[in-house]
């Protein structure tokens, strides 16, 4: 078979597309990530949380806590998703659940996972000593009693609200993430590339968060995914414990308090299934981007 | 030799300052367990009455001065396994509670990790070996959004369905109200249908993790030269996936399920809770809301000497699952 | 019929952020049952490429865009996978180019041939002592079969690359694919292996594509030898035919890189100019701008490939005049001017040392369950590096070459011994004193393919070093990258500093590490096999750069290599080291002239001689 | 109906008795283990309650005192008590029941001062057995202990005198009582109680079996299980009871929530503009208590007296003429003029001004997690802020905020008190100047830190004196305290929740019949029969 002028046309064709794409000024990895179908889907979807959460009060009809309405009312025209056992709008709840659900989430995520790389990986990286006592906190922040943890936490801690919920998640959170990362990155170690990077003079920071954290992407973002679940989960159980703030509206509190209004007895199961919904879309939108994750630790992947 | 002399010294200073949290903490709550004795047994719109108050502290004792001898006691305690007497269950001894606690979590909630661990690293394996294809659709993403679901409705739905509903199975407990523990047929068969629910609970949202995670470790090995060479030798395909895809691709989870092993107890509560189930994990929880200092000390030890644990042979399996961290020390 | 047939074969590369590269372009040839085919070519002109397609093993954005394949009859190209298992290994095996890192880490040696026994089970039978099959075959490697219960990074790169090549042959296949197999082995073991491999291939009447940039083997070893040239073949001869009556004046060019390093006067050639960037179409002859006999119609008109001689060549000059070998002669001529690196040329003057090494010892220890294993990798060597000259290290692999060279650099520690730089010791240099150590001493990896991070581009690899020891920062950097690229034949230079490193070809990677190493401007230089996966010509250049730095520059260099041509144009001084002893040591003609241990002298005795077996 | 054939949901059968019920929860935890022993308040299984009486049982939502092991009672001096000794009472176990178990048990109190819950031994000096009589001595006049005397409940000698250490006692097999059931079963998940045959009042008794099941600790699937009309009765909170209990069988389903505890507003008397008695009675008409009701509390509980007394149930205590028992009206604009009348004047703001002329504000503490105390602070600020007060919401936690009550860390938050049948005791434990502490410190149960020489003389009088009379003037003092110095506001009364299904079973106490509260378990037991409707 001979290569037949249209193939060569096509090739051609490539080439300019490409040279358009290089134009455009989106980091890469962006790019990369915005290539995968799935992840494209994943990234708009929280966008789209994002902006539900950005423009909350503007979309939502009510106040979150605007408590004037029939109470335990079933889905309307007037209220969506029906009242709660106070008399509120569990749609307008939703909205602005979205807002603490994803800040808790995120900040919270992002924070833990970045104690847990900084630890987890000098404490992998450097070994010898070092690792000995980062491993000495690591393992006590697998110990600690998190439950009166947190309940001290919340008797101490000057801040209150939702940045104290960001602290105690933090606090009893970030140990599991920087042992795994720990374990990974020993084996990371000893590569001739990391050895190559000593070589030019990077630092050791430098080498873990340019030569070490790359390789290792996927596993970080697992466990940000998990960190973040873990953070929306345990502010729901915070507000339980009445550590939290009761007046703010998330997705957990919301079911915490269908639960507790009864929603299941009076057959709500508009008020108890939104905020589940809502919470699981949120993580699913997790995961389709992490299938664009792989190929950003994997060049190899990223042709597909 | 000197090498182990320094793993045991750190495990030994873990150990104590793990315990000293332990001790310190639950102290540190606002509130005396008197209190929140009372404030259980009687709810919140009833006014306490101050000589009932001044009773139960009398009988339980309440250490409420010297935080140090309290300490030395307690390191006392820990050395010879005699926890004293539970709060809560006065004048239960805490050994007889956990005792009587302990096999339930650590069959149900025991089976149902590694079940879990098994499942979750099959399925993120097979989306691995099937990346991008419907199959790692399907397995990634419907996994993450049932198991995303949260635990406690998720819970509360199945019970709804199929124990209020449809009745197959009890609404919770870990026995019926007719029978009483024993090494019977009929016990056990009964305690298996009263673990189906939390089990399956567990088993939905357990595997998540271990999926994500082993997928996308898997991703990356399977990409490594090693496996394209194990292709070109012609290696049946799910060969490769297991042995050179998945054998390795599993190492980091390995920790993680160590810790989780270990930790077993601080993931029970919630399903413990719902279910009422008769574990650990209801006893943490009631041990700290009734700040039983006894319970929770011992059960906190369990939990560190868990971990601890857990994670020392983690490590020292790690390096004979991944011989390349032996490698010997480079600068 | 041919037991492979290859019909013109294209491979192209679309990655999606660059432009789409067709790495092999209508490639057609035949491998008969037990022939013995070389394939020599350029450094990236696709010879990995035809390699994998051949086996069917391209990952993408590699994909056969034309072409058939047909192995014993069976089209390979549209095979389903599954059916092509039967076929894998049992009949079709290979050694890849990054054999070195093939090895799966976490299982012994032992369980890698297991598993290959296992795996074809049905055409073995179960009852096979794999302990006695694999001691078998790692002998005929010349390992010894205690390697069988050492993991992969317990051993050196060489016998990485025996144990890939012993498992190449562990199942008898009908057709082997060696992809450079033995760049980390030193030529007596190599010969040996070699010679071994031609016996077995005599006895058991496979056929072997062996690709390879050590013309001399090639020429001696092989039957007939292809030479390609930007994805092309450009000439296909039975090797004695090749070795003196080459008709394309690429083969002329390649041959005219290499040299016996016993002779008296060593001289290469290399080729001027740079391969075509093969993204880009091309009318005419690839070959044409680097051509010194090209003709106006070698611009336009592409040659195809025809009979001529006792093989086909694709040559314009060729196809029009009756004996193309007059023209190519007087070529030669023209060439031999300029580009030109001859060994021993200038006096070099005895400066201080920079770099001692005083007693050195490494032992390595090995825990297996309860009992330890010793591995003494270095015994007692001492030596010393001065500016401006170069300083090579031969040896067998796995004679602690690479250990020392770590060593130096401070990546291990010795066991005994001291090590100093300029008077200080650095054998025990904390973390912050040996990146500034490092800042004068760079280190040319041995393993191209483990040594560059998958993640991170060229430019950023290069741009790190600029910016740590220079002080260059963003497009200084990058235009000094791009520098470096273009001296170390990587050109254009733009079209390599954003690619990753698995874009590369291996030889492409090579050049990459040693412009890293050199980036710095370091004082001395530790090259680890720096070169041998690079082409004869590219080679002479690389060479002819790095004698011009240490003259130049008055870098001080070790050189660990296989190559004792390299050797021999290169080093002032050789030492050679058996099982961790430094057994001799002298200036390298001495050494080369009249070897006095008895392993040198084996050493020498094994360089190859092209067209000796014909000769013979 | 009772035809007399066995089916699954008659319980009752022909001999005129319900076959068994099923009750709630059965305390001990959650994962509990057998323990009947009556004075481990906190660990005990409420089965003991149905096994161990006590003399006289004051019902707890009219406060009448019935005869029980005691016939009767007399004040021979106010430092001397005598109860006669019900005759023909035996221990479950055969042996006869006498005057000489009341004089063990409470000695048995005495030396273990951990069993005495109520308390009694810092009043009493001695007590006698003698023939049917049991003699109480006093330390001196203690008429007000008359109810703990009472309540203790009465344990068999020839059981207790050989157990070793009963405060570590659990009484876990066959524990001996007088009372109408026995242990039938036990494990974990269900706790079962029969008929006790020789209880001296068995002709009462028309219940075979009470089961008790373990609830979980959630509430979610007990709440199911209640609308489904698995338990008999049951005391939870539930959501919307209308709509989750009632509506799934009107018939036969239903609740009554008896008041119980009152919840106050506590404000700190010892800060600036609390201390000043016109402020606070200035106050009263704040609130808008039936919004609490409805909003906050689902209508479920009612307005609490001013009078700190919990009416209707102990209306008779009420002093007369006192204006709808003590209810004061929600009434604004009221609060806002005796407010400025007080001298606590509105700036061109709207801001009400201190005396100091500054802008008063404070914080109102409500533990984060009492979602229904959250709601119904919301109401109570908004209306302070619309009188012109700058309040803030504080939310710790239960135990923090506990923690600060009692040390006086707080300006205004809710409180709980009285609502038992000890007169001296609901007044005297949030008012008795002996039972504060200085800011601080921990105080016993005086958490607003009332100091009033008057209210201690009518609440010394109200302990000493045995006299009905003489008591019900203390406590129209007292009343008169409540409702012109106002040391707190009360709100709203606790409610004592209480479900109860008439299919099996019927005349549990309700609105109509109050007998007692539904708490007071013996005694519904001895009105229980089998039901006769469907
Ligand atoms: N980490 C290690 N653990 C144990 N043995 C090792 C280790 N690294 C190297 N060795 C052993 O030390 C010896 C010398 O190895 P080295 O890599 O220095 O050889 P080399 O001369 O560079 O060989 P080659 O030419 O094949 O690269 C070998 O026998 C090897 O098996
Ligand atoms: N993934 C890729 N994307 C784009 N180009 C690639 C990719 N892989 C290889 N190439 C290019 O294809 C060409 C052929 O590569 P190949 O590995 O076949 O060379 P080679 O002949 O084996 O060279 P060497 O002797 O250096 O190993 C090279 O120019 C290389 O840059
Ligand atoms: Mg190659
Ligand atoms: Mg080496």
């Amino acid at each position: 078979m001979t290569t037949t002028p249209e193939t060569i046309d096509t090739e051609a064709l490539r080439v300019t597309a490409l040279d358009a794409d290089a134009s455009s000024r989106l980091p890469g990895w962006f790019v990369i990530l915005w290539r995968n179908g799935k992840c494209r889907v994943g990234m708009l979807m929280l966008a789209a949380f994002i902006v539900i959460a950005v423009l909350a009060p503007v979309i939502a009809p009510y106040g979150p806590r605007l408590d004037e309405f029939g109470a335990s009312e079933g889905p309307s025209a007037a209220h969506w998703l029906g009242t709660t056992a106070r008399g509120e709008d569990v749609f307008s709840q939703l909205i602005y659940g979205a807002r603490t659900s994803l800040i808790v989430g995120l900040v919270a995520g992002v924070l833990s996972t970045l104690i847990a790389m900084a630890v987890g990986l000098t404490a992998g990286y450097l070994r010898g000593v070092v690792d000995e006592v980062l491993s000495f906190f690591i393992n006590l922040g697998l110990v600690v009693p998190v439950l009166p943890l947190m309940i001290v936490l919340a008797g101490y801690a000057p801040v209150k609200g939702l940045g104290l919920i960001i602290i105690v998640i933090t606090v009893t959170g970030w140990a599991y993430g920087a042992r795994i990362k720990r374990a990974q990155i020993i084996t990371l170690r000893t590569r001739d590339y990391i050895t190559a990077a000593k070589f030019a003079g990077d630092s050791t920071a430098r080498i873990i968060a340019f030569e070490i954290v790359p390789n290792m992407i996927s596993l970080i973002v697992v466990g940000f995914m998990g960190a973040a679940l873990g953070a929306i989960g345990a502010e729901a159980g915070l507000a339980f414990l009445g550590l939290g703030d009761p007046q703010t509206v998330s997705w957990g509190t919301m079911l915490n308090q269908a639960s507790l209004g009864g929603a299941l007895t009076t057959g709500q199961w508009a008020w108890l299934v939104a905020p589940g919904l809502a919470l699981a879309l949120l993580i699913t939108s997790f995961t389709l981007m992490n299938f664009g994750i792989d190929a950003l630790s994997n060049p190899h992947l990223r042709e597909d | 030799m000197l090498y182990f002399v320094r793993r045991a010294g750190f495990f030994l200073a873990t150990l104590w300052a793990a315990v000293t949290l332990n001790f310190l903490i639950p102290r540190l709550q606002p509130g005396d367990p008197a209190q929140a004795m009372l404030n259980r047994l009687q709810g919140e719109t009833t006014a306490v009455n101050p000589a009932q108050l001044e009773a139960i502290r009398k009988l339980l004792g309440t250490p409420d001065g010297n935080l140090l001898s309290q300490y030395w006691d307690y390191l006392g305690a820990i050395c010879t396994g005699h926890f004293g007497v539970s709060y809560s269950y006065f004048p239960y001894t805490v050994t007889a509670m956990i005792s009587s606690a302990l096999p339930w979590t650590l069959i149900l909630v025991g089976v149902t990790q590694m079940l879990s661990f098994a499942i979750g690293t099959l399925l993120g394996a097979w989306a691995a070996y099937r990346r991008n294809s419907r199959v790692d659709s399907v397995i990634t993403l419907g996994s993450t959004f049932v198991g995303t679901l949260p635990f406690f409705w998720l819970a509360l739905l199945l019970i709804f369905v199929f124990a209020i509903t449809l009745n197959w199975f009890p609404d919770g407990g870990g026995y019926g109200g007719g029978s009483s523990p024993s090494w019977t047929w009929l016990f056990v068969s009964d305690a298996f249908q009263h673990s189906v629910l939390p089990a399956v609970a567990l088993l939905i949202t357990g595997p998540i993790g271990w999926i994500i995670g082993m997928r996308n470790n898997m991703v990356q090995t399977l990409g490594e030269d090693y496996a394209r060479l194990a292709r070109a030798k012609g290696l049946p395909r799910r060969r490769i996936a297991l042995t050179y895809g998945a054998r390795i691709a599993i190492l980091p989870n390995v920790t993680g399920f160590a810790i989780a092993l270990g930790s077993l107890l601080g993931g029970t509560v919630l399903v413990e809770t719902i279910f009422n189930y008769p574990g650990l994990g209801r006893l943490l929880l009631e041990a700290v809301s009734n700040k039983d200092y006894p319970l929770m000390q011992a059960l906190f030890l369990f939990t560190t000497i868990g971990v601890l644990t857990a994670n020392f042979l983690a490590d020292v399996t790690y390096g004979f699952l991944d011989p390349r961290v032996r490698r010997a020390e480079a600068v | 019929m041919a037991l492979l047939e290859v019909r013109d074969l294209s491979v192209t590369y679309s990655p999606r952020d660059s432009a789409a590269v067709r790495a092999v372009d209508r490639v057609s040839f035949e491998v008969h049952d037990g022939e013995f085919v070389g394939l020599l070519g350029e450094s990236g002109c696709g010879k990995s490429t035809l390699g994998n397609a051949v086996l069917r093993l391209l990952d993408r954005p590699a994909a056969i865009t034309g072409g058939t394949i047909r192995f014993d009859g069976q089209d390979v190209t549209t095979t389903p996978e599954d059916d092509l298992r039967s076929l894998r290994w049992v009949d079709l095996s290979t050694v890849f180019q990054s054999s070195m890192n093939s090895l799966n880490p976490v299982i012994t040696v032992r369980r890698q041939f297991a598993d290959t026994f296992e795996a074809h089970s049905d055409a073995l039978g179960n009852d096979l002592d794999v302990d006695a099959r694999a001691t078998e075959l790692l002998e005929m490697v010349s390992l010894d079969r205690s390697v069988l219960s050492r993991f992969p990074h317990e051993l050196s790169g060489g016998m990485k690359q025996r144990v890939a090549l012993a498992l190449a042959l562990a199942l008898e296949p009908r057709f082997v694919l060696l992809d450079e197999p033995t760049t980390g082995l030193d030529v007596v073991v190599q010969r040996d292996i070699l010679d071994r491999l031609r016996v077995l291939q005599a006895r058991l009447g496979f056929a072997v594509l062996f690709i390879s940039h050590d013309l001399g083997t090639v020429m001696e070893l092989a039957d007939r030898v292809m030479v390609m040239y930007a994805g092309e073949i450009v000439e296909d001869q039975p090797a004695a035919e090749m070795v003196t009556r080459h008709l394309h004046p690429y083969s002329a060019g390649l041959l005219g890189s290499y040299a016996d390093p016993r002779d008296q006067v060593v001289e290469v050639e290399f080729i001027p100019g740079r391969p075509p960037d093969l993204s880009q179409p091309h009318a005419g002859c690839l070959f044409q701008p680097r051509c010194p006999v090209a003709v106006d119609a070698c611009r336009t008109v592409h040659p195809e490939l025809l009979p001529a001689s006792l093989g086909q060549v694709r040559c314009l000059l060729v196809e029009q005049s009756g004996d193309a070998r007059v023209v190519l002669e007087k070529a030669a001529e023209l060439r031999r001017r300029d580009q030109v690196f001859a060994a021993g040329l200038s006096e070099r003057a005895d400066a201080e040392p920079v770099l001692v090494v005083d007693g050195v010892s490494k032992v390595y220890k090995t825990r297996r369950g309860l009992n330890t294993t010793l591995t003494q990798a270095v015994d007692d060597v001492s030596f010393a590096l001065r500016p401006g000259q170069v300083t090579a290290l031969v040896g067998q692999s796995g004679s602690g070459k690479t250990t020392i060279a770590r060593i130096l650099t401070g990546v291990e520690r010795p066991t005994a011994g001291s090590v100093r730089f300029k008077d200080e010791p650095v054998d025990h240099l904390g973390r912050g004193a040996l990146r500034k150590y490092r800042r004068h001493v760079q280190l040319v990896f041995q393993d191209p393919f483990s040594a560059l991070n998958p993640t991170r581009t060229v430019a950023y690899a290069l741009s790190r070093p600029l910016r740590n020891h220079l002080g260059l920062t963003g497009a200084e950097a990058r235009a000094r990258a791009a520098e470096l690229l273009e001296t170390v034949g990587l050109s254009p230079a733009d079209q390599y500093l954003d690619k990753l490193p698995h874009q590369l070809s291996g030889g492409q990677r090579q050049r990459v590490v040693i412009a890293r190493a050199l980036a710095p401007e370091p004082e001395v230089v530790v090259a680890d096999e720096p070169i041998s996966m690079l082409d004869v010509s590219i080679r002479a250049e690389i060479i002819a750069l790095l004698d011009q730095l240490v003259r130049d520059r008055g870098i001080a260099m070790l050189y660990i290599t296989h190559d004792l041509l390299s050797a021999r144009l290169l080093a002032d001084e050789v030492m050679v080291l058996n099982q961790g002893v430094m057994v001799e040591r002298g200036p390298t003609l001495d050494v080369i002239a009249e070897a006095k241990d008895p392993y040198t002298r084996k050493l020498l005795a094994a360089i190859p001689r092209p067209g000796a077996r014909d000769i013979a | 109906g009772c035809t007399g054939t066995e089916g699954q949901t008659t319980a009752s059968s022909g001999d005129g008795m319900v076959d068994f019920l099923n009750y709630g929860d059965f305390g001990g935890g959650a994962a509990p283990k057998p323990n009947y022993n009556p004075y481990l308040e906190t660990t005990k299984l409420s089965a003991a309650d149905y096994i161990y009486e006590p003399l006289m049982y004051v019902e707890g939502y009219s406060c009448k005192a019935l005869p029980w092991l005691a016939t009767a009672y007399q004040w021979t001096d106010p430092q001397t008590l005598v109860y006669t000794v019900r005759d023909g009472v035996k221990w479950n176990d055969g042996k006869p029941f006498t005057a000489a178990d009341v004089a063990f048990t409470f000695t048995m109190i005495k030396k273990y001062p951990a069993l005495d819950l109520k308390g009694v031994w810092t009043y009493l000096s001695a007590v006698k057995a003698d023939g049917n009589k049991v003699t109480m001595s006093f330390k001196k006049p203690a008429a007000s202990v008359f109810t703990l005397v009472s309540d203790v409940r009465i344990v068999p000698e020839h059981v207790w005198s050989k157990v070793a250490d009963p405060t570590t006692f659990t009484n876990a097999t066959a524990p001996v009582g007088t009372g109408p059931m026995k242990v039938k079963s036990f494990n974990p998940r269900q706790l079962v109680v029969e008929r006790n045959p020789d209880y001296w009042q068995a002709d009462k008794i028309k219940v075979k079996e009470l089961r008790f099941n373990k609830a979980d600790a959630g509430g979610q699937v007990e709440q199911l299980k209640l609308s489904r009309g698995e338990y008999d009765t049951n005391a939870m909170f539930v959501q919307d009871i209308k709509k989750a209990y009632v509506d799934r069988d009107p018939k036969n389903h239903h609740y009554w929530y008896a008041p119980g505890g009152v919840i106050s507003v506590y404000m700190n008397l010892t800060e600036t503009p609390f201390n000043d008695a016109a402020f606070r009675k200035a106050l009263t008409t704040a609130f808008n208590h039936q919004q609490v009701i409805d909003r906050a509390q689902l209508g479920y509980v009612t307005q609490a007296s001013q009078s700190g007394l919990v009416v209707p149930g102990q209306k008779d205590w009420l002093p007369q003429g006192l204006a709808d028992d003590g209810r004061i009206k929600y009434d604004p604009a009221a609060a806002d003029k005796a407010l400025t009348d007080a001298g606590y004047t509105k700036d061109s703001k709207g801001h009400r001004l201190g005396k100091d002329g500054k802008p008063i504000s404070f914080s109102f503490k409500v533990p984060g997690s009492y979602v229904d105390w959250v709601a119904a602070a919301d109401i109570l600020i908004k209306n302070l802020t619309a009188l012109g007060f700058n309040v803030t919401k504080d939310t710790p936690t239960p135990e923090a905020h506990d923690q600060e009550r009692a040390t006086g860390n707080y300006d205004m938050m809710f409180g709980v008190h009285g609502g038992g049948c000890n007169m001296y005791a609901n007044f005297s434990d949030p008012l008795n100047s002996a039972r504060t502490a200085p800011i601080g410190k921990k105080a016993d149960s005086n958490e607003i830190r009332w100091q009033d020489p008057k209210t201690d003389e009518l609440l010394s009088q109200l302990e000493t004196s045995p006299d009905e009379g003489t008591q019900k003037q203390a406590v129209a003092g007292l009343v008169d305290i409540m409702m012109n110095q106002v040391p707190m506001i009360p709100i709203w009364y606790g409610a004592k929740w209480f479900q109860y299904d008439t299919k099996k079973a019927e005349g549990w106490p309700n609105e109509q019949d109050p007998y007692a509260d539904g708490g007071n378990g013996l005694v519904v037991l001895t009105h229980l029969v089998p039901s006769s409707g469907s």
